[in-house]
């Protein structure tokens, strides 16, 4: 056993313990580490913040807006609306944060009605093109091969099941029931292959504490 | 104003995004991005309130002394660590070698991939307790389970060693992962894209109004 | 020893004759001395579909390309504002191919900044290693953008399609229409659970998994609250919701308050129940499972958008013996909730409740009109199968998009 | 209360220390007789196995953190294998974060002690040219001139300042092409561009997710042989006689599956004992 000397190491070691201990039960070690990594994440998530997106996007641009009124003049300003116009965005993130005061709350709901807005937008077209347009075009193969048969019949039953405005009775329900064993598969299939990398992940955390830390493996 | 303000900007918006979709000619091509970017900023603005919120409650815990006010303050000490190095570290702080990376690698990172690898543990008990064969869906999902997990371990390769190739347990967990897995995902993904669309359509002509919340 | 290394030699030696064998490549004339012919008819022309910063280049390959001396290695593009002008590099593209696009940069202030409505000139440098041969320079070209995409047709069909089909069953529906629509498991399973968390005089818990509020699974899950935070007003069962979202607590709190209100209970409503807890995914978890082990509720709700974590709730909901309705559209998670809850609203099924525990006709109208499109892909599916395999390929293009 | 309605009943904790069990335990053991190897595989070691002393291999890393349990086992048991057979290798990167990841590789093998023996000298016997951005057109640009895609070194010194760079002008001066890749740009580029258009030697390896994608590449011919996921980097490791962290790695994977499994079969028929 050749433990390291590295003291940063024994704090990373000393954590993955401290998370694994939940698996017994809840205890006051587990809780110091899920309290400091609440405090970590939040930390992380604030920075990492500061620096991709409030200084470069927000202030960069309006910076750049500002530089191009004071060399350029006004009218050339305002033409350059991809850079001025950021301040609505900055506006409308400032508003959210007016959730904290309950008596004027209400009025975040403009920035939320603008990012609902863009989320509906860009979902309509995304998903119709990635999730409903390409994967019927992926479907579109010739019944020559067994495998082809399967992934056309079987995208097919699905799709009878998921529907809502008939009641599943009949050739229509025999269709139906054909999907849901499809859809079983599909759900039991992914299961198992998800196995494999959630125990990778397991592994590198074992090999961490054994091998990297305590010295124990080579 | 507190209605029809919102619902106006979300349908304006969202028509607005559509429309982009087809148009390169500026000044549409460029809207895309600027949303974007406005989107990617409100977003941040909305976990900033979020870490707000965080802070007030554990600040308040410890200030009234409420169960568990030693862990705030470990919380509260953990958020000061990384924001000062952060923001002393400047805008390259992510980098190897500076001293934020240091705390990401030996603090952040083993208890963020040890949460992630607690899921394995989890996975164990959940293939005990619930793949079940109850009735017949119930089996057709354990059997699809188990032959894929069987394909991928040596164990599946030398219980069919004997078969030719291309019939054993390795090429049974491929076959099934590309055909009937893939039919079964794409009929749920065409679904969600349906319903995807028609639910984004009900918000941006505002019948779908419930996350405004109630008046 | 000497050899040794002979016959490794010889083995490399034999390696590399069978390596090149093996892909046919053996035609590499040692005719390096000389310069390859030059391409010929270069054209220039606006990129079609764009924003208007970008010409394409093509030309006819060398006759050194791939036959003849065979010693192109690659072609250079160069461009200038005159033709008398100085030439500057553009880029390249490997021997074989002959198109370039001279993508510029749409800002003024960029150094690669090409602008629209400007002419241009263009010349190709076919090269081998170290010795080329320009082509002629091309007639002038301009970048201009484009009012309409032409290679999204399809998209632009669809959109118009189902977008007919919801406002006309929202039409009918406003109208009076009433339309059919099939049980869901798990909305049947809603009203029991809150009846049975009454029995037992214990509480429920909803959770919206990780979801911002503009997410469509979680403002389909608002909907489906609004019903369920009704009924438990009813019952008086009280409600609990643990958020991960601050915004999304404070539509939440907002539902919640007026569904009591509707209900006729607005003494029941606690606004304490519905709190933040911290927006760090497995901080969340470690949370939303210490409620459930102390709270111990009859029944726990996972509607929304929900990753990693699916599996760790569902398992510990299943410890504290809670009944479980499950649902979200993230596909990679489905099968978790599938196998560790007892019910499971299916992807689609998730938006389907929303509209069905809504309980507005305008908005069983859009279910409707969903079950439209969705036949209208069988069909295109059954038809389009069909022709492929007879050797029909125009059904199949009638998808493609050009991104 | 019988046997099998205890069995139902059994407290979690006992399942999550046995599968603890299953994946700690056979890290221990460097146990290779699970690992059958598979022709795509000892087709890259037997073309590092026939390159004559001195020379030269290129290795590119195109992955970042996120792929290390799969990836890195396969970059340590490549170097070891390398430098044991007394090749140079020139290391760079197409992802930004490659040429760290192959820092952290180098620092594992070189501090092995026969490898230690051999006083590796870096600029000598290997470099790491760093990263350079513009995906496949930087293997483009190597095709023609290799200095041209990467003018210094990681730390800055002019390529030409390397003795092992010396005589090494584009493809036709490399010996072997051998990259680690997680997704775009990756094997397939190489492919294309290296393997199709300037006749490098190639091989691969790649995560488990993209390996299938790339077999085709393999049966053509167009690569060598390729390392799928961690029994890809097990296999290599049995091949050279040296299995460390992939050879443990998926010894340890095998059992915890095979523990799963065994979980999903005893609850089944607990379940049916007990009607």
């Amino acid at each position: 056993m050749h433990p390291s000397p590295d003291i940063g190491i024994w704090i990373g070691g000393l954590l993955t313990l401290g998370i694994f201990s939940f698996l017994y039960g809840d205890n006051p070690y587990y809780k110091f580490c899920e309290a400091l990594f609440v405090g970590v994440s939040a930390g992380h998530w604030f920075i990492t913040l500061f620096w991709t997106v409030f200084i470069p996007k927000l202030l960069g641009n309006i910076g750049i807006a500002i530089h191009t009124f004071r060399t350029e003049g006004f009218a050339a300003g305002m033409s350059d609306y991809m850079h001025w116009s950021y301040i609505f965005g900055g506006i409308l993130g400032f508003l959210m944060i007016l959730r904290l005061f309950p008596k004027i709350g209400w009025i975040s709901r403009w920035s939320l009605a603008f990012v609902v807005g863009t989320t509906a937008g860009y979902y309509f077209i995304n998903y119709l093109v990635s999730n409903g347009l390409m994967q019927i075009q992926k479907t579109i193969l010739p019944l020559t091969s067994v495998g082809n048969i399967i992934l056309v019949v079987g995208t097919f039953c699905g799709l009878i099941y998921f529907f809502f405005s008939k009641e599943h009775k009949g050739a229509f329900g025999g269709l139906a029931r054909v999907g849901i064993w499809f859809l079983m598969i599909t759900f039991g299939a992914s299961f198992g292959y998800t196995v494999m990398s959630r125990m990778s992940l397991l592994i590198g955390r074992m090999d961490y504490i054994f091998g990297i830390w305590l010295g124990m493996i080579r | 104003m507190r209605r029809e303000v919102p619902l106006l900007i979300t349908a304006i918006v969202g028509l607005t995004l559509i429309v982009v979709y087809f148009v390169p000619h500026p000044p549409f091509s460029d809207l895309r991005d600027l949303f974007s970017d406005w989107f990617g900023v409100i977003a941040a603005f909305a976990i900033y309130l979020g870490i707000l919120s965080l802070l007030k409650i554990n600040v308040d815990k410890v200030y009234r002394k409420k169960s568990g006010w030693g862990f705030s303050i470990v919380t509260i000490m953990g958020f000061l660590l990384f924001v000062s190095v952060g923001l002393y570290e400047g805008s390259d702080f992510g980098e190897y070698g500076t001293s934020y990376y240091y705390l990401y690698d030996r603090i952040y990172y083993p208890l963020m991939a040890t949460m992630f690898a607690i899921l394995a543990f989890f996975i164990g008990s959940a293939s005990y307790r619930a793949f079940r064969a109850r009735n017949l869906e119930a089996t057709v999902l354990l059997l699809a389970a188990f032959f894929v997990m069987l394909g991928r371990v040596p164990i599946g390769y030398y219980l069919t060693s004997w078969l030719p190739e291309g019939f054993r347990m390795g090429s049974l967990a491929d076959w099934i992962m590309d055909y009937p897995q893939t039919a079964g995902q794409r009929a749920v993904m065409i679904g969600i894209a349906l319903g995807i669309v028609s639910t984004s359509l009900r918000v941006i002509l505002g019948i779908e109004r419930t996350f405004l919340g109630g008046e | 020893m000497v050899l040794d290394r002979g016959f490794s030699y010889l083995l490399l030696l034999a390696f590399f004759f069978l390596i090149l064998f093996s892909t046919n490549s053996f035609a590499q004339d040692p005719s390096d001395t000389l310069a390859p012919e030059s391409v010929t008819n270069v054209d220039a022309f606006d990129t079609p579909n764009d924003n208007g910063h970008s010409i394409t280049v093509s030309w006819e390959l060398s006759s050194d390309d791939g036959a003849g001396k065979n010693n192109v290695v690659v072609y250079e593009v160069y461009r200038s504002d005159s033709p008398e002008g100085k030439f500057e590099k553009r880029g390249m593209v490997p021997a074989g191919e002959n198109t370039f696009e001279d993508q510029g940069a749409k800002e003024k202030d960029n150094a690669n900044y090409l602008p629209s409505h400007k002419n241009f000139y263009y010349r190709v440098r076919a090269k081998s290693d170290g010795l080329f041969s320009d082509s002629e320079i091309s007639l002038p070209a301009y970048a201009y953008g484009q009012w309409y995409h032409t290679g999204k047709t399809p998209v632009l069909v669809a959109v118009i399609l189902f977008s007919v089909f919801a406002i006309t069953f929202i039409t009918l529906a406003r109208k009076g229409k009433l339309f059919y629509i099939r049980p869901l498991a798990g909305i049947e399973a809603v009203d029991d659970a809150i009846g049975r968390a009454t029995e037992m005089g214990k509480p429920i818990l909803y959770i919206f998994g990780l979801g911002t509020a503009d997410m469509i699974a979680t403002i389909a899950s608002f909907t489906i609250l609004s019903r369920v935070a009704k009924k438990t007003a009813e019952y008086q069962t009280p409600i609990l919701i643990p958020c991960y979202d601050s915004v999304v607590m404070a539509v939440a709190q907002e539902t919640v308050r007026a569904a009591y209100l509707e209900a006729g209970r607005p003494d029941m409503y606690k606004e304490e129940n519905i709190f933040f807890l911290t927006s760090m995914q497995f901080a969340y978890v470690a949370g939303v499972n210490g409620i459930m082990l102390r709270e111990k509720p009859a029944t726990n709700f996972y509607l929304g958008k929900f990753y990693a974590e699916s599996l760790i709730l569902a398992e510990t909901g299943s410890i504290a013996g809670s009944i479980q309705i499950s649902g979200t559209d993230e596909i990679a998670q489905i099968p978790f909730f599938v196998a560790a809850t007892d019910y499971t609203l299916i992807g689609e099924e998730l938006y389907a409740a929303s509209a069905y525990l809504g309980r507005e006709p305008v908005l069983l109208g859009t279910l409707k009109g969903q079950d439209w499109g969705k036949a209208v892909v069988i069909f295109s599916l059954i038809l389009g199968a069909l022709a492929a395999s007879f050797g029909f390929q125009f059904f199949i293009n009638l998808f493609r998009i050009q991104l | 209360m019988g046997f099998f309605e205890r069995l139902l009943k059994i407290d979690r904790r006992i399942i999550f220390t046995l599968i603890g069990i299953a994946i700690a335990l056979p890290l221990f053991f460097n146990v290779s007789m699970f690992v059958e190897t598979t022709p795509v595989v000892k087709g890259v070691y037997e073309v590092v196995e026939s390159l004559p002393e001195g020379s030269k291999v290129l290795v590119s890393f195109d992955y970042d953190p996120g792929s290390m349990p799969e990836l890195q086992p396969m970059a340590e048991s490549f170097f070891r294998h390398c430098f044991s057979r007394n090749l140079k290798v020139i290391i760079m990167g197409l992802w930004p974060q490659g040429p760290l990841q192959a820092n952290w590789a180098l620092d594992v093998i070189l501090n092995e002690p026969d490898i230690k023996a051999k006083n590796l000298r870096y600029g000598v016997n290997y470099v790491n040219l760093g990263y350079t951005a513009g995906n496949e057109v930087v293997i483009l640009r190597m095709g023609s001139n290799i200095h041209a895609a990467f003018p210094a070194d990681y730390y800055g010194t002019p390529l030409d300042d390397l003795p092992i760079m010396k005589g090494i002008r584009n493809f036709n001066n490399i010996d072997f092409v051998y990259n680690l890749s997680a997704g775009y740009p990756g094997t397939m580029e190489w492919v294309q561009f290296a393997a199709d258009r300037f006749h490098a030697v190639l091989g691969a390896g790649n995560t488990a997710v993209q390996a299938p994608l790339m077999y085709p590449y393999a049966n053509t011919g167009q690569l060598v042989g390729i390392l799928g996921g961690m029994k890809g980097a097990a296999e290599y490791e049995v091949l050279a006689d040296r299995p460390a962290r992939g050879v443990r790695y998926m010894f340890s994977q095998g059992i915890a599956h095979a523990v799963v499994i065994f979980f999903v079969i005893l609850g089944n028929v607990a379940y049916f004992a007990t009607g």
